[in-house]
């Protein structure tokens, strides 16, 4: 089924990777062809970050050969990887917060004066480098002032630098919005035309169909095939990833379920004029019972600061907060925790994972918490808890006692959201909860967020994903430049009109 | 799907008006530095003098060259708890070789040489075998211990004339004084900032401090630099025990005991972070000038008996955390 | 922190004189390791007293050269009188001391000597011999105990420290003939702890032991912990030979748990005082003082307990 | 076989055989064990007395180095607490009395307690790095130790404190009973409640444990007070062994010692995942050491030379790299991680957003 084109830069055959008892990687073979664009396609877990980490030096296989440009390497790691033209982007955002923006795109194929750094040409270079991504900040910031997607946007940068041959995107679009992944994808299609040979990976049908020409897919660390995209319809490739058919996701289509709200009810959260200073800009916002409430925005708009005023997790300077009318202070998750408020952070690895720890307790950490110490959940019940949880979201390895550090991103990902719906919380928070999720387990989640808005929790929404924010959510609170412009019903809003008021009234 | 640019123009970050963040706990350092010896000034006389401000640099130079190394270190989130010994070894080194009658220009490369291999040995523990910094370098300072007590249990004389009019070298300006120790000091002051700051092995040590998965991720070159980070300190240690011996003009087993710890609080009181990747070395070079200045003070108020010594030793370098604490707070 | 608070008034900010009568002495002692340094400083504090017409200027070095270095040279700076000091190390004082001269400031040694090829840099050295009170002891165990094939274990001070290195030479030298033999020597850095897990680890290794020599009497009294617990009469089952005398070890000697001791007397404070004078007022001084170094044995002990300053 | 060779008190109770067989050999009868005056006698036993304050101190640590944190101060609060008791007792009219010596320990602990809140206070509220925190109460609390036993060494008789240092309760050490009892009742506490979990949460991702709803404050305060309450417990039965304060030598470098122990016993410094028995083994194994350096009749000169090999042999044993070496050797390869990628340990995101 495939065509010869090119001779492959890249050519990887009968590649194994091992986790004893673990087997991440069976006898793939995978072939990348400068010039085009290639998605990796599965499911969590399925071995896609394995296979591009054997690649680069990471993991050592245990079995296959690797063939770079015509001649057969190991890599000893990234470093070694990059100096022979292997760029890469890896899951998380792997920078380093401390030096700033240029430091973090330039460090390595720096330029020099004298023998040392040039510090004025870096910042000039770097800077150029992020016009091209269509990013305009100060190369000079420190990284870490920036947000998660924009660090992700940075991390990018970094990987075009330098004359690269193989441009590998382990997940760069999960944490943007519509129009830096339009961005992307420019830059993308350009490298591609000049030759460059680019390996991507998103969860993101769509996005797979927009851009790619060839994809592989894997499922449980098999290889499935390789097919041109054209000729693959969707529901086919997503048959091919999960072994199952179409169906789970056209479940989630329509599980939206209205439900008239009482003229009278009291909202469950209510604030009135809540704000913080250099963070959002005051707002009011009722959240109801049974309802689920999606914050739109672009990136950077304030979407994730709302939220953690929300829910204690920042300290609000100025305003008032009512949970089911009485008014309360919510000055710690702690506190808001107390009032049934949850938040997952956007952040997985900073602040979401307790990595060294494993699933089981992972998921039992905020409950626990909340119990305190002292009276520790009994041992059966945390079994079993962990044990529906792991199989509701499709945790794998199914494995309670597996470290958390093991996981891919995505189940990594379920963990986190079984850590909040453990709680039982009245108000969930969820800030880019699918983040890396897969096309099946998403769908579940989006199923599940609307059956809990059923049994009457009320839930914000937030994702960079628009159209899941539409289809989600009952209402939509819109957000642009740190302030809350706009509140509009989600049964009636067109994308169009969400577009619209995200981009500030219409601008075009 | 492709809407463009314009709309994010408004997302630019705004130019910082006010201070780096990252130079707040440095300057912090400074002022509460500036508060005591105007403090000092004006509670004891004779206090605020050049000669008082000349002592307090030749009477640190070695720590000052400790904690440059030591800066390096910790700033890729690690720590040596060697660099009292190896100073310690270093000064014997120096001391047997040069009563033996070997030459200042032999002796000197091979005391500071001992500290570079010692430095050696713990980056590729701490690197290659994943030991833990503290307790490498904890076996390695018992290991330095050890090698003086077998190469002079007792202290020697430094006669060596070269060597000691090398030591004795003295410029004055009008009040103010330099040692030749100051002098080396300073150079490797100015060579750490400019390797720190100027050099892809500087940048990197901060990478590494900042997350060294995502450092070795970036592709950058982290057990060559995170090994040569102890090299850096091992070799400081060595010159440091060289400075020492040029002070103290001899060798002596028991140098240096718990000095690390000086070394250390200087680092951090200088406002690195001992998780790594944030710190400067200027800062270190402040925090040692805060450790002498406290000694100062003690000599000058003349009548602690031995226990007020360490409890006013205490309470002042609580006074300056908990001062640079508050003044990086109200910034933040 | 209040005597020192005021500006310093008068003639004691300039070096050489003491014009005012009152002599202003800068001391700087090694640190306050032990209870005969305690006593040592005791004894400085109460002597060099304002009745008797000094300032005193003192500060703790905490067993640092680097910190006595730079008190030194404060109180050149801040033109003291005269300098006093109790090395912590023997070597690498000449340049400081260098520096003591030519601001004019005598300087006199107490307890520990320094090594110096140049004499004058210091007026006169105050102290006990430490090779000599190795020696007592040695002498009066060869004396009781020669011909009897004694077996001795040592308690040595802290690895390179004189008095370690001295009491020990000392004391070798003294037995050197006899048949005493020292079968096993292992530090206990000074103190009562470390003294007794080290005989603890002796009284497990050797059944054997007829006498410990302790390098102070603090290591003595923890090895007579390990030897009663070892259910072992000190004294009788093992004889046990130390320095210092400082009380603790004085009563367990007159209760005949110790059987011999040498005294490293601390009493230094007059014999400064006066020698501190007389540099002042320019008279010759000698440029070793041996302190009057007593021994006791069990009898003498109990004798001159009643009366024992410390 | 892999499985033994992994887990992580293989090398730790390796070395600690390792250095019995090594004492046995210098000394063959080393291990025996015989009544003397109604109780046990002999080298084990010893080393189990002399263990004693080490794992009290090392427990504590233990504690703390679990959140991420380090206390240097607790030689100063074992010298401290000697000083409070002995001063106490010595200076009451009836040293004897079992209320006076009761009096004691309680001034004793409770102002080790004070000290170890004063830790968790800079730590924990005012945010100063553990090291530094810690650093200023290790200096300035020997001061405050001599400072009451002014300066001298103070030694007292009184049969009922003696009894914590050298008395035998059921033919055992009842320093080794008090600390070894401590040391089970902590340990079930921290495994059977949720403590454990909590305090490595905090330690691993303090960020997350907060938005869990972990009171990480309040748990870092926690374990800073317990330390200097088993630093001062330490201090008790240090001081009740030779009856004597010694403000300036007693728990030098114990601190050290502890961490040690706790590093021994595969803990690591990084926070985090944390083993008490482990640190129990590495307690023993240093104990055990200091015995062998006499038994084995090391110079004094060459003593730290020997500690550093001996450290340095059982940390390469049991370091990762080494276990990785270890286990690929006994079964077919597979998948090695390149020694960087694991530090994992070391979360790379670390600063609490505040
Ligand atoms: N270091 C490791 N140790 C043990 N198991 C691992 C390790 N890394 C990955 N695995 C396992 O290997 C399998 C494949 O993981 P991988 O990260 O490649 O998945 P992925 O396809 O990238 O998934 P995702 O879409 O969630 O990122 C998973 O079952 C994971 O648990
Ligand atoms: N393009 C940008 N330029 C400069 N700063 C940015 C940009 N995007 C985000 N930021 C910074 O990052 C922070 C992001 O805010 P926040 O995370 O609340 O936005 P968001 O709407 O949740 O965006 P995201 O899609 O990243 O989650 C802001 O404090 C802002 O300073
Ligand atoms: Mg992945
Ligand atoms: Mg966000």
């Amino acid at each position: 089924m495939t065509q010869q084109t090119a001779a492959a830069v890249v050519e990887m055959t009968g590649i194994s990777v091992e986790f004893p008892p673990v087997k991440a990687l069976d006898g793939v073979d995978f072939r990348l062809r400068p010039g085009e664009i290639h998605a990796l396609m599965g499911e969590n877990g399925a071995g896609k970050s394995t296979l591009i980490k054997a690649l680069t030096g990471i993991h050592s296989p245990t079995a296959g050969t690797i063939v770079v440009d015509g001649v057969e390497r190991r890599f000893t790691g990234p470093a070694d990887a990059r100096a022979h033209g292997v760029s890469t982007v890896y899951q998380e955002v792997n920078l380093c917060e401390n030096l700033t923006v240029a430091e973090n795109i330039m460090l390595g194929a720096e330029p020099r004066l004298l023998g040392g750094l040039h510090w004025s040409a870096m910042r000039r270079q770097a800077a150029s480098h992020l016009e091209r991504m269509g990013l305009n900040i100060d190369p000079a910031s420190s990284l870490g002032s920036h947000s998660l997607a924009v660090q992700q946007l940075v991390a990018i940068c970094r990987a075009t630098v330098g004359d690269c041959k193989v441009l590998i995107l382990d997940e760069p679009t999960s944490s943007l919005d519509t129009d830096e992944v339009a961005h992307l994808f420019t830059v993308m299609r350009t490298l591609r035309d000049e030759g460059v040979a680019i390996l991507f990976v998103s969860h993101f049908l769509d996005q797979i169909y927009e851009v790619s020409d060839r994809m592989t897919v894997l499922r449980n660390g098999g290889l499935v095939g390789e097919y041109v995209t054209a000729d693959l319809p969707a529901a086919e490739l997503v048959q091919h990833m999960i072994g199952r058919s179409m169906e789970v996701l056209e479940a989630a289509e329509e599980v939206l379920e209205h439900t008239e709200r009482p003229a009278d009810a009291t909202p469950l959260l209510q604030v009135v004029g809540l704000g913080r200073k250099g963070s959002v800009q005051p707002f009011d916002l009722e959240l109801y019972e049974g309802e689920v409430v999606g914050l739109a925005g672009l990136l950077g708009s304030g979407r994730t600061e709302l939220a953690r005023l929300l829910t204690g997790a920042d300290r609000a300077d100025v305003g008032e907060t009512r949970v089911a009318g009485a008014p309360a202070r919510l000055r710690t998750p702690r506190a808001a925790m107390s009032h049934g408020i949850a938040y997952t952070s956007e952040d997985r690895k900073g602040e979401g994972v307790v990595d060294g720890l494993t699933v089981r307790e992972n998921i039992v950490l905020a409950l626990q918490a909340r119990r305190g110490w002292i009276r520790p959940l009994p041992r059966k019940q945390v079994d079993d808890l962990v044990a529906s949880y792991i199989k509701q979201l499709g945790i794998r390895p199914a494995n309670p006692e597996a470290l958390l550090r093991n996981l891919s991103g995505g189940n990594q990902q379920k963990v986190l959201l079984a850590r909040w719906l453990a709680t039982a919380p009245q108000l969930l928070v969820l800030d880019e909860p699918t983040r890396g999720i897969d096309v099946g387990a998403k769908a579940e989640i989006q199923k599940l967020v609307a059956d809990l808005a059923a049994e009457g929790m009320s839930v914000v929404f937030i994702s960079a994903e628009l159209e899941e924010v539409l289809r989600i959510s009952h209402r939509i609170a819109v957000m642009r430049d740190r302030r809350k412009v706009a509140e509009i019903d989600g049964g009636g809003a067109t994308m169009d009109q969400v577009v619209d008021l995200i981009a500030g009234g219409g601008a075009k | 799907m492709a809407t463009s640019a314009p709309v994010r123009a408004s997302r630019s970050l705004k130019i910082p008006t006010r201070l780096d963040r990252r130079y707040l706990p440095v300057v912090g350092t400074f002022v509460v530095l500036a508060l005591m010896l105007i403090v000092g000034g004006t509670r004891y006389e004779n206090f605020l003098t050049p000669a008082v401000v000349s002592n307090l640099f030749i009477n640190n130079a070695h720590l000052i060259v400790l904690a440059v190394g030591m800066t390096f270190v910790i700033l890729t989130g690690g720590i040596d708890l060697s660099v009292g010994s190896v100073l310690a070894l270093s000064t014997v080194v120096t001391a047997a070789l040069l009563q033996a009658g070997l030459p200042p220009a032999v002796v000197i490369p091979l005391a500071v040489g001992a500290g570079t291999v010692i430095g050696l040995a713990h980056g590729v523990m701490v690197h290659y075998f994943q030991v833990q910094p503290f307790v490498a370098t904890l076996a390695g300072m018992f290991f330095a211990r050890g090698l003086c007590f077998l190469i002079a249990p007792e202290s020697i004389a430094i006669n060596n004339a070269s060597f000691g009019e090398l030591a004795s070298w003295v410029q004055i300006f009008g009040g103010w004084r330099m040692s030749s120790g100051v002098l080396i000091a300073l150079v490797v002051v100015g060579l750490g900032f400019l390797v720190l700051h100027f050099t892809r092995f500087g940048r990197t040590v901060y990478a590494i401090g900042g997350g060294e998965q995502s450092a070795l991720l970036m592709g950058l070159p982290v057990a060559r630099t995170k090994v040569l980070a102890y090299v850096v300190s091992g070799t400081c240690a060595g010159l440091g025990g060289l400075l020492f011996a040029m002070y103290s003009r001899s060798g002596y087993s028991l140098t240096g005991v718990a000095m690390e710890l000086d070394a250390i609080a200087a680092v951090v009181i200088g406002g690195t972070l001992l998780t790594g990747g944030t710190g400067f070395v200027l800062g270190s070079v402040l925090g040692v000038l805060v450790l002498g200045l406290i000694q100062t003070i003690i000599t000058f108020e003349g009548t602690l008996s031995s226990w007020w010594t360490k409890i006013v030793i205490g309470v002042l370098l609580l006074i300056f955390v908990a001062l640079q604490r508050i003044l990086t707070l109200r910034r933040t | 922190s209040d005597a020192g608070g005021e500006p310093a008034g008068g003639g004691e900010t300039t070096g050489g004189g003491a014009d005012d009568g009152v002599i202003t002495l800068g001391f700087s002692q090694v640190g306050a390791e032990s209870g005969w340094r305690a006593a040592n400083t005791k004894s400085i504090q109460d002597t060099l007293t304002e009745e008797n017409g000094f300032e005193l200027k003192f500060s703790d070095a905490q067993q640092k050269q680097e910190n006595q270095i730079q008190a030194i040279r404060s109180y050149i700076t801040q033109g003291v009188d005269v300098i006093a000091f109790s090395p912590v190390v023997e070597t690498g004082w000449d340049p400081v001391l260098q520096e003591a001269k030519a601001a004019g400031i005598p300087v006199i040694l107490t307890d520990r000597a320094v090594d110096s090829s140049d004499e004058t840099l210091y007026e006169s050295f105050i102290g006990s011999d430490f090779v000599k009170e190795g020696e007592m002891a040695g002498e009066w165990v060869a004396e009781q105990y020669d011909g009897e094939g004694y077996k001795a274990v040592e308690l040595q001070g802290t690895t390179g420290a004189a008095p370690a290195i001295d009491r020990k030479e000392g004391f070798e030298s003294a037995i050197e003939g006899t048949d005493v033999e020292i079968i096993d020597s292992q530090t206990g850095n000074f103190t009562r702890a470390e003294g007794k897990t080290v005989m603890e680890g002796f009284l497990n290794k050797h059944d054997d032991i007829d006498l410990v020599f302790a390098h102070n009497d603090d290591m003595g009294l923890g090895a007579i912990e390990a030897i009663e617990a070892a259910g072992m009469v000190p004294g009788e089952d093992i004889k046990i030979v130390t320095i210092d005398a400082v009380k603790d070890g004085m009563q367990a000697l007159a209760d005949g748990k110790i059987n011999y001791i040498v005294e490293c007397n601390p009493l230094l404070g007059p014999d400064l005082a006066d020698i501190a004078k007389k540099v002042i007022a320019g008279e010759e001084v000698e440029k070793r003082i041996v302190v009057q170094d007593e021994a006791f044995d069990q009898a003498a002990a109990k004798e001159a307990l009643p009366t024992r300053e410390y | 076989m892999t499985n033994i060779l992994r887990h992580y008190l293989f090398w730790p109770v390796a070395a600690l055989v390792a250095l019995l067989v090594a004492n046995t050999i210098a000394r063959p009868s080393f291990l025996a064990i015989s009544i003397r005056d109604g109780h046990l006698f002999g080298a084990p036993i010893d080393i189990l007395r002399t263990t004693a304050p080490l794992l009290l101190v090392a427990l504590g640590m233990t504690l703390v180095i679990a959140t991420r944190g380090i206390d240097l101060s607790v030689g100063a609060v074992v010298a401290v607490s000697g000083a409070v008791a002995l001063s106490h007792i010595a200076s009451s009219p009836n040293p004897e009395s079992p209320v006076t010596v009761l009096t004691a320990i309680g001034l004793a602990l409770a102002l080790c307690l004070v000290l170890g809140v004063w830790n968790g206070f800079l730590v924990s509220v005012l945010g100063i790095q553990p090291i530094i925190a810690t650093l200023i109460l290790m200096t300035a609390g020997r001061g405050v130790a001599m400072l009451i036993t002014g300066g001298m060494i103070t030694t007292i008789n009184s049969a009922p404190f003696k009894v914590l240092g050298s008395g035998f309760w059921l033919g055992l050490p009842v320093a080794a009973i008090i600390a070894f009892g401590v040391f089970a009742v902590v340990a079930f506490v921290v495994r059977r409640t949720a403590l454990g979990m909590l305090l490595e949460a905090t330690g691993i991702n303090p960020a997350a444990s907060r938005l869990s709803g972990v009171r990480s404050k309040t748990l870092t305060w926690t374990v800073y007070t317990a330390s200097g309450l088993f630093a001062g417990l330490a201090g008790l039965l240090i001081s009740a062994d030779t009856m004597a304060a010694d403000a300036n030598n007693a728990g030098v470098f114990i601190e050290l010692d502890a961490i040690l122990a706790v590093v021994i016993g595969g803990t690591a410094l990084s926070g985090g995942k944390f083993n008490l028995s482990g640190t129990l083994v590495g307690a023993l194994v240093i104990a055990t050491l200091e015995r062998t350096v006499t038994v084995l009749g090391i110079s004094p000169l060459v003593t730290p030379l020997f500690m550093a090999l001996v450290v340095i042999a059982v940390t390469l044993l049991q370091s990762p790299r080494m276990r990785e070496r270890l286990t690929a050797a006994t079964r077919r390869p597979v998948a090695t991680t390149p020694p960087e990628p694991q530090p994992a340990a070391r979360p790379d995101s670390t600063e609490v957003k505040a």
